[in-house]
């Protein structure tokens, strides 16, 4: 079974078996990336991409194989077209400040979502600060999905760039993107889809989505914490000047002047975490071998059962009930405030988030503070949402 | 589950059932308010000082059990002391929640909320208990917004 | 034996025992290194900070607890003065846009040395460019060190920033940072020492140093890749604006404004390398508990010996012959160009790097394109430097 | 260490020792530098071009022994040659670099140059065989630098 290859659900909290309903936080890894991760260390320990020694050529051929699998995996045109990121929230940052910090001035707009993740927002914030530029955010409905009716407004003559979630981290909804970039382009605004929850999800196509820019978390999608990519379209890569100055980024260096290297090594300036790449190469290859299709349709399974049991539970809400939404479930219970419910159920061995989940605005909508998460992986089970609902009616129990 | 049981002990649950001095009262003299960045729990505090002593302590905001019922056993201990006595059992409670300090640590000056000291035990909990006490001892140096530590 | 307990050193290169001299580039790891990591992703795999569940909570525990023995090992006034980054390009250039893009202008001069890894050149290029500042160069003389007469001139009313490194990759040569410290502050010109090189052999106190930054590698110090801490003075990192927007950097966000998180949070947004900071807090155990002044003193006598067996090969020329130095050699031989060395000596199990690394102004200045650079560790042996020797002689029969 | 030897073949060695058409010529029409952006190699490529005719090849630059005998095995290759052959004989020999050609590969027309052949079984030094061609086909097209792919 594909759940006997995660080594880190194996544990017991409090004596009770762990039941990790925390995914859309960080993901468990697999077997095959945490052995990736230890067979670099252990028999490829070497720096990479300057070297002639061979083992320096063989840890240069591991980490550049990684970028080929996520490529394969994305479906992106060439595998250059990769940058290696820490997270997600590293990719947001280095568009926001290498391709949209430069092309936008006071009055231009650049239009997010209300659905976004706070990586998906302040480094729009900061830009806007740095530029005199406005934010400006598609609204949401109460079923926590996102208000295209505007769009044509909201996509106007100001509008300098988009940049939407693919797949909510706070209510699983599924935005559509492929809809919405076909709508920028027509106005001629580049788009980044900010895919962290994606990714561990669904089968993410960036040439058919045609997006500009694409963020990849590598720790959600079962790869190792400090991994992450982001796919840009060649000629945006090759026009954007670097980010970090360092090692690696340059062709050439004097005290007067520099010349920067080729995409992708003009954005991966100083020695990068050659391991957590490697290990996400590993997450990339075991997702495409489990298969993308099969995932999807686990998530189905487990999103239909835990609605289910969900609804049973009485005085419980849960927010976010679009039609198209991902195996994630924010709720509250009256009564009985999100942390001290995660606090009472981790005792029984369950653990979710609990809080705003870095979406303040989204909880500013439905008027709470936060709220209980439970979001699930492929690896999930049946049972294990019973233990969840089980604990549920313990932590009322408790309060009443 | 007794460690469970402990932290969500009757006293707690009434003080969140039943807050003291909760809401936001028609005057005040300071007032502050306490974030915590890690959960979004927002806490506010309302007192009137008048010749270095705590007159009325109010507080609302919408938090946990453990974070209400800190600040109404906390609102309940102040009324009435100088500030200077204040901040003294500030620096009690602070040891009652820090992780170090012995299991049993009781202060008779701290009365009911003696009852919090199983929170130390709860490492990711330990803000929701002291929220109330930062932001208390921002309003009071006049200070808008505390955040805990 | 503390070499045993690097298991990367023990595999073969082209059916030779690995030698392995770069470590300059980057350092083996420890066991004790590659089980934290791997602990971490069987027993404690949870996101960090944000969660009321026991296993966020003891990632959590087990994260800070690291930056807290990073602290003591530079002798940080507190753990909250470091910030956890992927390395230390990443460290320069958080300092260079935070710190000092918006405290210079066109004419103002920011002051660096020859010595300097293109890490900490190009960031400052890059700012020079963002704000017409000039870029100034402490020279270097024939030995591989820094020359200090005219530091009177370099540091003037104009300068608003020195980065200056504390021992140079290329050549080993270790700096006077503390006095260079003194003389800028003297001028009020606030100080970043590049410690990438230093860590991994001597003992750096930050607050003896009295620099205001200090940037740490973490591959390079036996610690997991993508890991690293910047060091700043609290007063600094209060006052200096964030880096990243995202998640956790964040005390409050709505659309139209954002709080920010205090200092160490408010410059680590997003998911950090969560493994790679717990590995690297067990490689500052680690360190500590071998002894850095065993450390320094193991160098010392590799340095002695390497010099010794090196100058007997005739034909060999050493750049780099400070009185106080690193065991790091940097050097050609008459007749073969550097790479075609690397890829021989490779062959009989040494690995070597081959280049300019990444120090392209030095070689500029001794006239050559680059250099066989030998790079020693504490586990590196008498025998080891024979076999380089040996493998030398080889290469130079190869060629005539 | 047979890999090794068939690297260094005395072909090889000997054109490093003894470059043809080494140096800058007084006169040229074209030229590009090559670099390559990793170890910080350069090779310059001068070139003499006349009814498509490539007159003279001439390069300099300070490098590997791969390099200098790639580069000096290519001018003896190229002079004489047309542009339209030169650039059918820089797509063969990017095929005899190319990592998962098979291991003897061999193309008549390449001539010496097949003697590099032992090269793509060392990935880090491809560059070193594969810069001055680049340079010479950046020369070729009027661009002033080239860096290998
Ligand atoms: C002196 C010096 N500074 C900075 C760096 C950059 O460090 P990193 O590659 O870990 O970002 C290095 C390593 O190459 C170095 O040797
Ligand atoms: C939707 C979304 N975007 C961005 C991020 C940020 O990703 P990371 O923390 O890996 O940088 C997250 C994860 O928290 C997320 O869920």
């Amino acid at each position: 079974m594909l759940r006997d290859q995660f080594p880190g659900l194996n544990i017991q909290v409090h004596g009770k078996p762990l039941v990790y309903l925390d995914n859309a936080a960080t993901a468990q890894r697999p077997q095959a990336v945490i052995d990736a991760v230890n067979d670099y260390y252990l028999n490829h320990n070497a720096n990479i991409h300057r070297g002639v020694h061979s083992l320096s050529e063989s840890a240069t051929e591991l980490y550049e194989q990684a970028r080929v699998s996520l490529a394969k995996l994305i479906n992106a045109p060439s595998h250059k077209d990769l940058i290696f990121v820490r997270g997600c929230t590293e990719g947001v940052n280095l568009v926001a400040q290498t391709f949209v910090r430069n092309r936008v001035k006071a009055g231009d707009e650049i239009l997010i979502s209300h659905l976004e993740h706070h990586s998906n927002i302040v480094p729009w914030q900061l830009v806007c600060e740095q530029t005199g530029a406005k934010l400006k955010v598609i609204p949401m409905n109460e079923q926590g999905e996102l208000v295209l009716d505007d769009l044509d407004q909201l996509l106007n003559e100001k509008t300098r760039f988009m940049a939407v979630g693919h797949v909510s981290n706070a209510l699983g909804t599924i935005n559509p993107v492929k809809k919405l970039i076909q709508a920028a382009h027509d106005k001629g605004v580049p788009v980044l889809i900010d895919g962290a929850q994606a990714m561990p999800h669904l089968k993410v196509d960036v040439q058919d989505l045609d997006c500009d820019f694409y963020t990849v978390s590598g720790h959600k999608m079962y790869g190792p914490t400090g991994s992450g990519v982001l796919y840009g379209k060649a000629e945006h890569l090759n026009a954007m000047p670097p980010y970090h100055g360092g090692g690696e980024m340059i062709s050439k260096v004097t005290f007067d002047s520099t010349v920067y290297n080729a995409v992708p090594a003009k954005f991966e300036a100083g020695t990068p975490n050659i391991a957590g790449g490697i290990g996400l190469g590993a997450a990339a290859e075991f997702m495409m071998k489990a298969g993308l299709d099969n995932i999807t349709q686990r998530d189905h399974e487990l999103r239909i059962y835990a609605e289910q049991k969900l609804n049973e539970v009485s005085g419980l809400r849960v927010f976010g009930t679009a039609k198209e939404k991902a195996p994630v479930f924010s709720f509250v219970i009256d009564g009985i405030h999100a942390h001290d419910i995660g606090t009472i159920i981790d005792h029984y061995g369950v653990a979710i988030r609990t809080g705003h989940h870095c979406t303040m605005p989204i909880f500013q909508f439905f008027g709470v503070a936060g709220s209980c998460r439970a979001s699930f992986a492929f690896y999930n089970t049946e049972q294990e949402v019973d233990v969840l609902v089980e604990s549920l009616h313990k932590a009322k129990a408790m309060f009443t | 589950m007794s460690e469970l049981n402990k932290l969500y002990k009757k006293t707690i649950l009434e003080h969140n059932r039943n807050p003291r001095n909760y809401g936001i009262p028609e005057n005040w003299t300071h007032h502050a308010e306490g974030l915590n960045a890690v959960c979004g729990d927002m806490v506010n505090v309302y007192l009137t000082i008048k010749d270095d002593v705590l007159q009325h302590v109010n507080y609302s905001g919408e938090s946990c059990a453990i974070s209400m019922a800190s600040a109404s056993m906390m609102t309940e201990l102040s009324e009435g002391l100088t500030l200077a006595d204040w901040f003294e059992r500030f620096e009690m409670f602070k040891l009652l929640m820090s992780k170090d300090a012995a299991e049993d640590l009781h202060y008779e000056t701290l009365g009911p909320v003696n009852n919090l000291v199983t929170v130390k035990k709860f490492p990711s909990r330990i803000k929701s208990a002291t929220l109330c006490w930062y932001a208390m001892a921002a309003a009071i140096k006049g200070e808008p917004t505390a955040t805990t530590e």
